[in-house]
Protein backbone atom coordinates (compact mmCIF):
# COMPACT_ATOMS: atom_id res chain seq x y z
CA UNK A 1 0.00 0.00 0.00
CA UNK A 2 1.07 3.45 -0.91
CA UNK A 3 0.13 6.93 0.60
CA UNK A 4 0.98 10.89 -0.08
CA UNK A 5 0.04 13.01 2.25
CA UNK A 6 1.02 16.39 4.17
CA UNK A 7 0.08 15.10 7.73
CA UNK A 8 2.24 12.97 9.81
CA UNK A 9 2.25 8.95 9.97
CA UNK A 10 2.18 6.99 13.27
CA UNK A 11 4.47 3.82 13.16
CA UNK A 12 2.79 2.18 15.75
CA UNK A 13 -0.58 2.36 14.40
CA UNK A 14 0.89 1.51 11.16
CA UNK A 15 2.09 -1.91 12.36
CA UNK A 16 -1.20 -2.24 14.11
CA UNK A 17 -2.76 -2.26 10.90
CA UNK A 18 -0.31 -4.84 9.43
CA UNK A 19 -0.25 -7.04 12.27
CA UNK A 20 -4.00 -6.44 12.71
CA UNK A 21 -6.00 -10.20 12.76
CA UNK A 22 -2.69 -12.46 12.09
CA UNK A 23 -0.70 -14.04 13.59
CA UNK A 24 1.90 -15.41 10.33
CA UNK A 25 4.16 -12.85 10.32
CA UNK A 26 7.50 -13.33 11.79
CA UNK A 27 9.34 -10.16 10.89
CA UNK A 28 9.27 -6.32 10.36
CA UNK A 29 10.97 -3.85 9.19
CA UNK A 30 10.35 -0.41 8.83
CA UNK A 31 12.59 2.80 7.96
CA UNK A 32 11.78 6.21 8.85
CA UNK A 33 13.27 9.01 6.80
CA UNK A 34 13.53 12.44 8.93
CA UNK A 35 14.31 16.10 8.25
CA UNK A 36 17.72 16.79 9.48
CA UNK A 37 19.04 20.36 10.92
CA UNK A 38 22.43 19.90 9.65
CA UNK A 39 24.11 21.56 12.31
CA UNK A 40 21.53 24.11 12.39
CA UNK A 41 21.94 24.77 8.61
CA UNK A 42 19.05 23.92 7.75
CA UNK A 43 15.72 25.34 9.46
CA UNK A 44 12.70 24.28 7.10
CA UNK A 45 11.87 22.16 4.35
CA UNK A 46 10.14 22.00 1.61
CA UNK A 47 8.64 19.47 -0.37
CA UNK A 48 7.51 19.57 -3.53
CA UNK A 49 5.90 16.46 -5.83
CA UNK A 50 3.97 15.34 -9.13
CA UNK A 51 0.94 14.42 -7.87
CA UNK A 52 -0.79 11.12 -10.14
CA UNK A 53 3.44 10.57 -10.97
CA UNK A 54 3.73 10.37 -7.20
CA UNK A 55 1.58 7.85 -6.67
CA UNK A 56 1.94 5.80 -9.87
CA UNK A 57 5.58 5.22 -9.00
CA UNK A 58 5.57 4.18 -5.43
CA UNK A 59 3.17 1.54 -6.49
CA UNK A 60 5.40 0.79 -9.15
CA UNK A 61 8.54 0.31 -6.77
CA UNK A 62 6.10 -1.48 -4.43
CA UNK A 63 5.00 -3.64 -7.14
CA UNK A 64 8.41 -4.60 -7.94
CA UNK A 65 9.59 -5.45 -4.00
CA UNK A 66 6.29 -7.61 -3.79
CA UNK A 67 7.56 -9.43 -6.80
CA UNK A 68 10.83 -9.88 -5.77
CA UNK A 69 10.18 -11.10 -1.74
CA UNK A 70 7.89 -13.17 0.03
CA UNK A 71 6.12 -10.21 1.52
CA UNK A 72 2.83 -10.19 3.82
CA UNK A 73 2.68 -6.62 4.24
CA UNK A 74 4.40 -3.82 2.32
CA UNK A 75 3.56 0.24 2.93
CA UNK A 76 4.97 3.23 1.78
CA UNK A 77 4.23 6.89 3.15
CA UNK A 78 5.49 9.74 2.08
CA UNK A 79 4.70 13.50 2.86
CA UNK A 80 4.97 16.36 1.01
CA UNK A 81 4.68 20.41 2.02
CA UNK A 82 6.37 22.50 4.63
CA UNK A 83 8.83 20.26 7.05
CA UNK A 84 10.76 21.64 9.88
CA UNK A 85 13.85 19.74 11.22
CA UNK A 86 13.26 16.49 13.37
CA UNK A 87 9.82 16.00 11.36
CA UNK A 88 9.02 12.59 9.38
CA UNK A 89 9.30 12.64 6.00
CA UNK A 90 8.96 9.02 5.10
CA UNK A 91 7.82 5.47 6.43
CA UNK A 92 8.45 2.32 4.71
CA UNK A 93 7.61 -0.89 6.18
CA UNK A 94 7.77 -4.25 5.36
CA UNK A 95 6.29 -7.61 6.65
CA UNK A 96 7.70 -11.15 6.26
CA UNK A 97 8.13 -14.31 8.03
CA UNK A 98 12.10 -14.02 7.72
CA UNK A 99 13.90 -10.75 8.74
CA UNK A 100 15.88 -11.33 4.97
CA UNK A 101 13.14 -10.51 2.72
CA UNK A 102 11.62 -7.72 5.53
CA UNK A 103 15.35 -6.11 5.70
CA UNK A 104 16.18 -6.53 1.94
CA UNK A 105 12.41 -5.33 0.73
CA UNK A 106 12.91 -2.26 3.05
CA UNK A 107 16.06 -1.28 1.80
CA UNK A 108 15.34 -2.03 -1.93
CA UNK A 109 11.74 0.45 -1.70
CA UNK A 110 13.99 3.36 0.06
CA UNK A 111 16.81 2.88 -2.66
CA UNK A 112 14.76 3.06 -5.64
CA UNK A 113 12.40 5.60 -4.33
CA UNK A 114 14.80 7.93 -3.40
CA UNK A 115 16.18 7.69 -7.55
CA UNK A 116 12.78 7.46 -9.12
CA UNK A 117 9.42 9.11 -6.89
CA UNK A 118 8.89 12.33 -8.36
CA UNK A 119 10.02 14.33 -4.62
CA UNK A 120 11.84 17.74 -4.73
CA UNK A 121 13.61 18.68 -1.65
CA UNK A 122 13.89 22.25 -1.28
CA UNK A 123 15.93 23.31 2.62
CA UNK A 124 16.09 26.87 4.00
CA UNK A 125 18.29 28.22 6.24
CA UNK A 126 20.58 30.73 7.40
CA UNK A 127 22.11 30.69 3.96
CA UNK A 128 18.63 31.17 2.08
CA UNK A 129 16.79 28.77 0.70
CA UNK A 130 18.37 25.87 -2.22
CA UNK A 131 16.99 22.91 -4.07
CA UNK A 132 18.89 19.87 -2.62
CA UNK A 133 21.11 18.10 -5.14
CA UNK A 134 20.43 14.27 -6.41
CA UNK A 135 23.52 12.39 -4.50
CA UNK A 136 25.07 10.25 -7.38
CA UNK A 137 25.38 7.34 -4.62
CA UNK A 138 22.03 6.47 -3.88
CA UNK A 139 21.98 5.85 -8.40
CA UNK A 140 24.91 3.51 -7.22
CA UNK A 141 22.41 2.16 -4.40
CA UNK A 142 19.91 1.30 -7.11
CA UNK A 143 22.42 -0.16 -9.54
CA UNK A 144 23.43 -2.59 -7.01
CA UNK A 145 19.99 -4.13 -7.36
CA UNK A 146 20.01 -4.25 -11.02
CA UNK A 147 23.08 -6.36 -10.80
CA UNK A 148 21.44 -8.36 -7.91
CA UNK A 149 18.74 -9.37 -10.14
CA UNK A 150 20.93 -10.38 -12.91
CA UNK A 151 23.34 -12.91 -11.05
CA UNK B 1 -0.46 18.89 -24.95
CA UNK B 2 0.48 19.71 -21.77
CA UNK B 3 3.57 20.57 -20.49
CA UNK B 4 4.53 20.35 -16.65
CA UNK B 5 7.61 22.15 -14.53
CA UNK B 6 8.88 21.26 -11.54
CA UNK B 7 11.36 22.15 -8.93
CA UNK B 8 13.90 24.72 -9.80
CA UNK B 9 12.38 24.00 -13.65
CA UNK B 10 9.69 25.29 -12.58
CA UNK B 11 11.33 28.70 -10.60
CA UNK B 12 12.67 29.05 -13.64
CA UNK B 13 10.26 29.14 -16.55
CA UNK B 14 8.05 31.43 -14.11
CA UNK B 15 5.22 29.16 -14.99
CA UNK B 16 3.96 25.41 -13.54
CA UNK B 17 1.99 24.01 -16.37
CA UNK B 18 1.03 25.45 -19.77
CA UNK B 19 -0.93 23.79 -22.65
CA UNK B 20 1.32 24.06 -26.38
CA UNK B 21 1.07 23.04 -30.53
CA UNK B 22 4.26 21.77 -31.33
CA UNK B 23 5.55 21.59 -34.66
CA UNK B 24 5.55 18.42 -37.08
CA UNK B 25 9.53 18.77 -36.25
CA UNK B 26 9.43 17.80 -32.72
CA UNK B 27 9.05 14.24 -32.24
CA UNK B 28 11.31 13.09 -29.11
CA UNK B 29 11.77 14.87 -25.57
CA UNK B 30 15.17 15.92 -26.61
CA UNK B 31 13.45 18.14 -29.68
CA UNK B 32 10.90 19.59 -27.35
CA UNK B 33 13.29 21.20 -25.04
CA UNK B 34 15.63 22.37 -28.16
CA UNK B 35 12.06 23.96 -28.94
CA UNK B 36 11.51 24.79 -25.69
CA UNK B 37 14.93 26.74 -25.47
CA UNK B 38 13.79 28.59 -28.58
CA UNK B 39 10.86 30.65 -26.09
CA UNK B 40 12.34 33.33 -24.53
CA UNK B 41 15.46 33.85 -21.78
CA UNK B 42 13.55 31.82 -18.80
CA UNK B 43 13.13 28.93 -20.89
CA UNK B 44 16.86 29.47 -22.38
CA UNK B 45 17.94 29.74 -18.87
CA UNK B 46 15.74 26.66 -17.41
CA UNK B 47 17.01 23.99 -19.70
CA UNK B 48 20.64 25.55 -20.77
CA UNK B 49 21.94 22.20 -18.80
CA UNK B 50 19.09 20.09 -20.75
CA UNK B 51 21.57 16.90 -19.51
CA UNK B 52 20.36 17.27 -16.26
CA UNK B 53 16.63 17.61 -16.72
CA UNK B 54 14.67 14.40 -16.55
CA UNK B 55 11.37 14.10 -18.63
CA UNK B 56 8.07 12.07 -18.02
CA UNK B 57 5.82 11.67 -20.65
CA UNK B 58 2.37 10.54 -18.94
CA UNK B 59 3.49 9.66 -15.31
CA UNK B 60 6.24 7.74 -16.58
CA UNK B 61 9.84 8.61 -16.59
CA UNK B 62 10.99 9.04 -20.08
CA UNK B 63 15.13 9.50 -22.20
CA UNK B 64 15.23 12.12 -23.88
CA UNK B 65 15.34 10.22 -27.35
CA UNK B 66 11.68 9.12 -26.54
CA UNK B 67 8.99 9.64 -28.71
CA UNK B 68 6.41 11.83 -28.15
CA UNK B 69 4.03 11.75 -30.58
CA UNK B 70 0.80 10.09 -28.01
CA UNK B 71 1.85 12.10 -25.09
CA UNK B 72 -0.53 14.35 -23.21
CA UNK B 73 1.40 15.34 -20.59
CA UNK B 74 5.11 15.45 -20.48
CA UNK B 75 6.74 17.00 -17.35
CA UNK B 76 10.14 18.25 -16.95
CA UNK B 77 12.03 18.22 -13.41
CA UNK B 78 15.55 18.13 -11.87
CA UNK B 79 16.50 14.57 -10.61
CA UNK B 80 14.63 13.49 -7.94
CA UNK B 81 15.54 13.99 -4.44
CA UNK B 82 12.82 12.39 -1.80
CA UNK B 83 13.09 9.76 0.53
CA UNK C 1 21.33 0.70 24.99
CA UNK C 2 20.02 -3.31 25.61
CA UNK C 3 17.14 -4.44 27.99
CA UNK C 4 16.32 -7.77 28.66
CA UNK C 5 12.56 -8.01 29.90
CA UNK C 6 9.35 -10.21 30.45
CA UNK C 7 6.90 -6.91 29.29
CA UNK C 8 6.14 -6.36 26.04
CA UNK C 9 8.06 -3.27 24.48
CA UNK C 10 6.21 0.39 22.50
CA UNK C 11 8.22 0.98 19.35
CA UNK C 12 6.64 4.26 19.08
CA UNK C 13 7.53 5.04 22.63
CA UNK C 14 11.14 3.98 21.67
CA UNK C 15 11.65 6.20 19.18
CA UNK C 16 10.24 8.80 20.82
CA UNK C 17 12.99 8.58 23.23
CA UNK C 18 15.57 8.21 20.76
CA UNK C 19 14.18 11.26 18.71
CA UNK C 20 13.64 13.58 21.80
CA UNK C 21 15.21 17.11 22.08
CA UNK C 22 17.59 16.58 18.95
CA UNK C 23 16.90 16.88 15.06
CA UNK C 24 20.44 15.63 13.93
CA UNK C 25 19.10 12.16 13.13
CA UNK C 26 18.27 11.31 9.50
CA UNK C 27 17.21 7.85 9.41
CA UNK C 28 15.87 4.96 11.95
CA UNK C 29 15.24 1.99 11.09
CA UNK C 30 13.55 -0.44 13.44
CA UNK C 31 13.58 -4.61 13.51
CA UNK C 32 10.92 -6.40 15.04
CA UNK C 33 10.49 -10.08 15.68
CA UNK C 34 7.40 -11.66 16.16
CA UNK C 35 6.15 -14.92 16.76
CA UNK C 36 4.55 -16.86 14.21
CA UNK C 37 1.91 -19.53 14.55
CA UNK C 38 3.13 -21.54 11.33
CA UNK C 39 -0.08 -22.34 10.13
CA UNK C 40 -1.69 -23.04 13.81
CA UNK C 41 1.08 -25.45 14.81
CA UNK C 42 2.94 -23.18 17.28
CA UNK C 43 -0.15 -21.83 20.28
CA UNK C 44 2.77 -21.11 22.57
CA UNK C 45 6.43 -20.27 23.13
CA UNK C 46 8.50 -20.08 26.13
CA UNK C 47 11.75 -18.21 25.70
CA UNK C 48 14.55 -18.98 28.24
CA UNK C 49 17.49 -16.79 28.69
CA UNK C 50 20.81 -16.84 30.52
CA UNK C 51 20.42 -13.82 32.70
CA UNK C 52 24.01 -12.40 33.61
CA UNK C 53 25.16 -13.57 30.31
CA UNK C 54 22.51 -11.97 28.18
CA UNK C 55 22.97 -9.00 29.11
CA UNK C 56 26.89 -8.83 28.67
CA UNK C 57 26.30 -10.86 24.76
CA UNK C 58 23.69 -7.82 23.80
CA UNK C 59 25.81 -4.91 24.87
CA UNK C 60 29.10 -6.53 23.65
CA UNK C 61 27.17 -6.76 20.04
CA UNK C 62 25.99 -3.22 20.75
CA UNK C 63 29.19 -1.94 21.19
CA UNK C 64 30.61 -3.65 17.83
CA UNK C 65 27.58 -2.21 16.10
CA UNK C 66 28.62 1.27 17.34
CA UNK C 67 32.05 1.06 16.68
CA UNK C 68 31.30 -0.29 12.96
CA UNK C 69 28.62 2.37 11.91
CA UNK C 70 28.20 6.37 12.94
CA UNK C 71 25.21 5.64 14.70
CA UNK C 72 23.08 8.15 17.02
CA UNK C 73 21.30 5.46 18.64
CA UNK C 74 21.43 2.23 19.20
CA UNK C 75 18.11 0.19 21.83
CA UNK C 76 18.36 -3.54 21.75
CA UNK C 77 15.01 -5.20 23.67
CA UNK C 78 14.40 -8.85 24.31
CA UNK C 79 11.71 -10.49 25.80
CA UNK C 80 11.89 -14.15 27.59
CA UNK C 81 9.29 -15.81 29.13
CA UNK C 82 5.58 -17.37 27.98
CA UNK C 83 4.98 -15.51 24.77
CA UNK C 84 1.96 -16.16 22.32
CA UNK C 85 1.67 -15.98 18.61
CA UNK C 86 1.31 -12.42 17.04
CA UNK C 87 3.52 -11.57 20.36
CA UNK C 88 6.69 -9.43 19.95
CA UNK C 89 9.82 -10.98 21.14
CA UNK C 90 12.96 -8.54 20.02
CA UNK C 91 13.20 -5.08 19.14
CA UNK C 92 16.29 -3.19 16.95
CA UNK C 93 16.13 0.27 16.60
CA UNK C 94 19.58 1.75 15.05
CA UNK C 95 19.59 5.95 14.17
CA UNK C 96 21.97 7.43 12.00
CA UNK C 97 22.17 10.60 9.61
CA UNK C 98 21.96 8.19 6.37
CA UNK C 99 20.10 5.14 6.01
CA UNK C 100 23.06 2.50 4.92
CA UNK C 101 24.53 2.85 8.16
CA UNK C 102 21.33 2.30 9.88
CA UNK C 103 19.99 -0.46 7.49
CA UNK C 104 23.39 -2.38 8.00
CA UNK C 105 23.70 -1.59 11.80
CA UNK C 106 20.18 -3.20 12.08
CA UNK C 107 20.62 -5.96 10.47
CA UNK C 108 23.78 -7.01 12.15
CA UNK C 109 22.58 -6.52 15.38
CA UNK C 110 19.81 -8.86 14.56
CA UNK C 111 22.62 -11.66 12.52
CA UNK C 112 25.03 -11.42 15.61
CA UNK C 113 22.18 -11.46 17.94
CA UNK C 114 20.48 -14.74 16.63
CA UNK C 115 23.53 -16.81 17.12
CA UNK C 116 25.33 -15.42 20.02
CA UNK C 117 22.99 -14.03 22.43
CA UNK C 118 21.77 -16.95 25.15
CA UNK C 119 18.54 -17.64 24.29
CA UNK C 120 16.45 -20.62 23.79
CA UNK C 121 12.90 -20.99 22.31
CA UNK C 122 10.36 -24.24 23.12
CA UNK C 123 7.60 -23.79 21.33
CA UNK C 124 4.03 -25.42 21.82
CA UNK C 125 1.47 -26.80 19.84
CA UNK C 126 -0.66 -29.51 18.81
CA UNK C 127 2.35 -32.16 17.97
CA UNK C 128 3.47 -31.13 21.72
CA UNK C 129 6.10 -28.92 22.79
CA UNK C 130 9.86 -29.22 21.48
CA UNK C 131 13.10 -27.00 21.46
CA UNK C 132 13.40 -24.92 18.13
CA UNK C 133 16.70 -26.01 16.54
CA UNK C 134 19.01 -23.23 15.39
CA UNK C 135 19.37 -23.00 11.71
CA UNK C 136 22.50 -22.76 9.76
CA UNK C 137 21.84 -20.05 7.72
CA UNK C 138 21.74 -17.81 11.04
CA UNK C 139 25.91 -18.78 11.40
CA UNK C 140 26.17 -18.22 7.25
CA UNK C 141 24.62 -14.66 8.29
CA UNK C 142 27.29 -13.59 10.98
CA UNK C 143 30.17 -15.24 8.51
CA UNK C 144 29.17 -12.70 5.90
CA UNK C 145 29.65 -9.97 8.49
CA UNK C 146 33.26 -11.22 9.31
CA UNK C 147 34.28 -11.54 5.39
CA UNK C 148 32.98 -7.84 5.16
CA UNK C 149 35.11 -6.81 8.42
CA UNK C 150 38.04 -8.42 6.50
CA UNK C 151 37.81 -6.76 3.02
CA UNK D 1 33.24 -24.53 40.92
CA UNK D 2 29.56 -23.38 39.82
CA UNK D 3 28.19 -25.32 36.44
CA UNK D 4 24.54 -24.01 35.26
CA UNK D 5 22.72 -25.92 32.22
CA UNK D 6 19.73 -24.59 29.69
CA UNK D 7 17.34 -25.31 27.52
CA UNK D 8 17.24 -29.36 26.64
CA UNK D 9 20.81 -30.07 28.34
CA UNK D 10 19.07 -28.48 31.92
CA UNK D 11 16.42 -31.14 30.84
CA UNK D 12 18.14 -34.17 30.87
CA UNK D 13 20.29 -33.44 33.14
CA UNK D 14 17.14 -32.71 35.45
CA UNK D 15 19.17 -29.71 37.31
CA UNK D 16 19.65 -26.21 36.38
CA UNK D 17 22.43 -25.42 38.48
CA UNK D 18 25.03 -27.12 40.96
CA UNK D 19 28.37 -26.62 42.66
CA UNK D 20 30.70 -29.53 42.27
CA UNK D 21 34.67 -30.03 43.05
CA UNK D 22 36.95 -31.11 40.00
CA UNK D 23 39.70 -33.78 39.47
CA UNK D 24 42.57 -32.24 38.47
CA UNK D 25 42.79 -34.17 35.80
CA UNK D 26 40.38 -31.77 34.05
CA UNK D 27 41.49 -28.75 32.80
CA UNK D 28 39.19 -27.82 29.49
CA UNK D 29 35.69 -27.69 28.12
CA UNK D 30 36.52 -30.77 26.64
CA UNK D 31 37.74 -32.84 29.66
CA UNK D 32 34.49 -31.58 31.86
CA UNK D 33 32.01 -32.55 29.55
CA UNK D 34 33.83 -35.95 29.58
CA UNK D 35 33.61 -35.97 33.62
CA UNK D 36 29.85 -34.83 33.40
CA UNK D 37 29.48 -37.64 31.07
CA UNK D 38 30.51 -40.33 33.99
CA UNK D 39 28.25 -38.87 36.39
CA UNK D 40 24.97 -40.92 35.72
CA UNK D 41 22.82 -41.76 32.55
CA UNK D 42 20.98 -38.52 32.30
CA UNK D 43 24.53 -36.52 32.00
CA UNK D 44 25.86 -39.20 29.52
CA UNK D 45 21.96 -38.69 27.69
CA UNK D 46 22.80 -34.87 27.70
CA UNK D 47 25.95 -34.71 26.81
CA UNK D 48 25.76 -37.50 24.08
CA UNK D 49 26.06 -35.72 21.39
CA UNK D 50 29.25 -32.92 22.86
CA UNK D 51 30.03 -31.65 19.64
CA UNK D 52 26.33 -29.91 19.61
CA UNK D 53 26.80 -28.36 23.22
CA UNK D 54 27.61 -24.68 23.31
CA UNK D 55 29.49 -23.72 26.84
CA UNK D 56 30.27 -20.14 28.54
CA UNK D 57 32.79 -19.49 30.86
CA UNK D 58 31.84 -16.72 32.95
CA UNK D 59 29.39 -15.53 30.94
CA UNK D 60 31.44 -15.56 27.59
CA UNK D 61 31.38 -18.04 24.82
CA UNK D 62 33.92 -20.78 25.29
CA UNK D 63 35.54 -23.47 22.67
CA UNK D 64 35.29 -27.16 23.76
CA UNK D 65 39.29 -26.58 23.96
CA UNK D 66 39.53 -23.48 26.47
CA UNK D 67 40.84 -23.71 30.25
CA UNK D 68 38.38 -23.76 32.92
CA UNK D 69 41.06 -23.05 36.10
CA UNK D 70 40.31 -19.98 36.88
CA UNK D 71 36.17 -20.10 36.17
CA UNK D 72 33.41 -19.12 38.74
CA UNK D 73 30.59 -20.36 36.72
CA UNK D 74 30.34 -22.31 33.72
CA UNK D 75 27.18 -23.32 31.54
CA UNK D 76 26.41 -25.69 28.84
CA UNK D 77 23.30 -24.87 26.46
CA UNK D 78 22.30 -26.15 23.14
CA UNK D 79 23.05 -23.71 20.10
CA UNK D 80 20.74 -20.21 21.14
CA UNK D 81 17.69 -19.88 19.24
CA UNK D 82 16.32 -16.09 20.03
CA UNK D 83 16.00 -13.21 17.98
Amino acid sequence: MIRVQQDDFDIAAEIGRIKAGRSDIGAIVTFTGTVRDQAGAVTEMMLEHYPGMTERELQRIEAEAQSRWPLQACLIVHRYGVLQPGDNIVLVITASEHRDAAFDAARFLMDYLKTTAPFWKRETGSAGSHWVEAEANDTDAVARWKKHAAE
Amino acid sequence: MRLLYFAWVKEKTGIAAEDVELPDSVTTVGDLIGWLKTRGPEFAHAFERSEVIRAAIDHSHARHDAWIKDAREIAFFPPVTGG
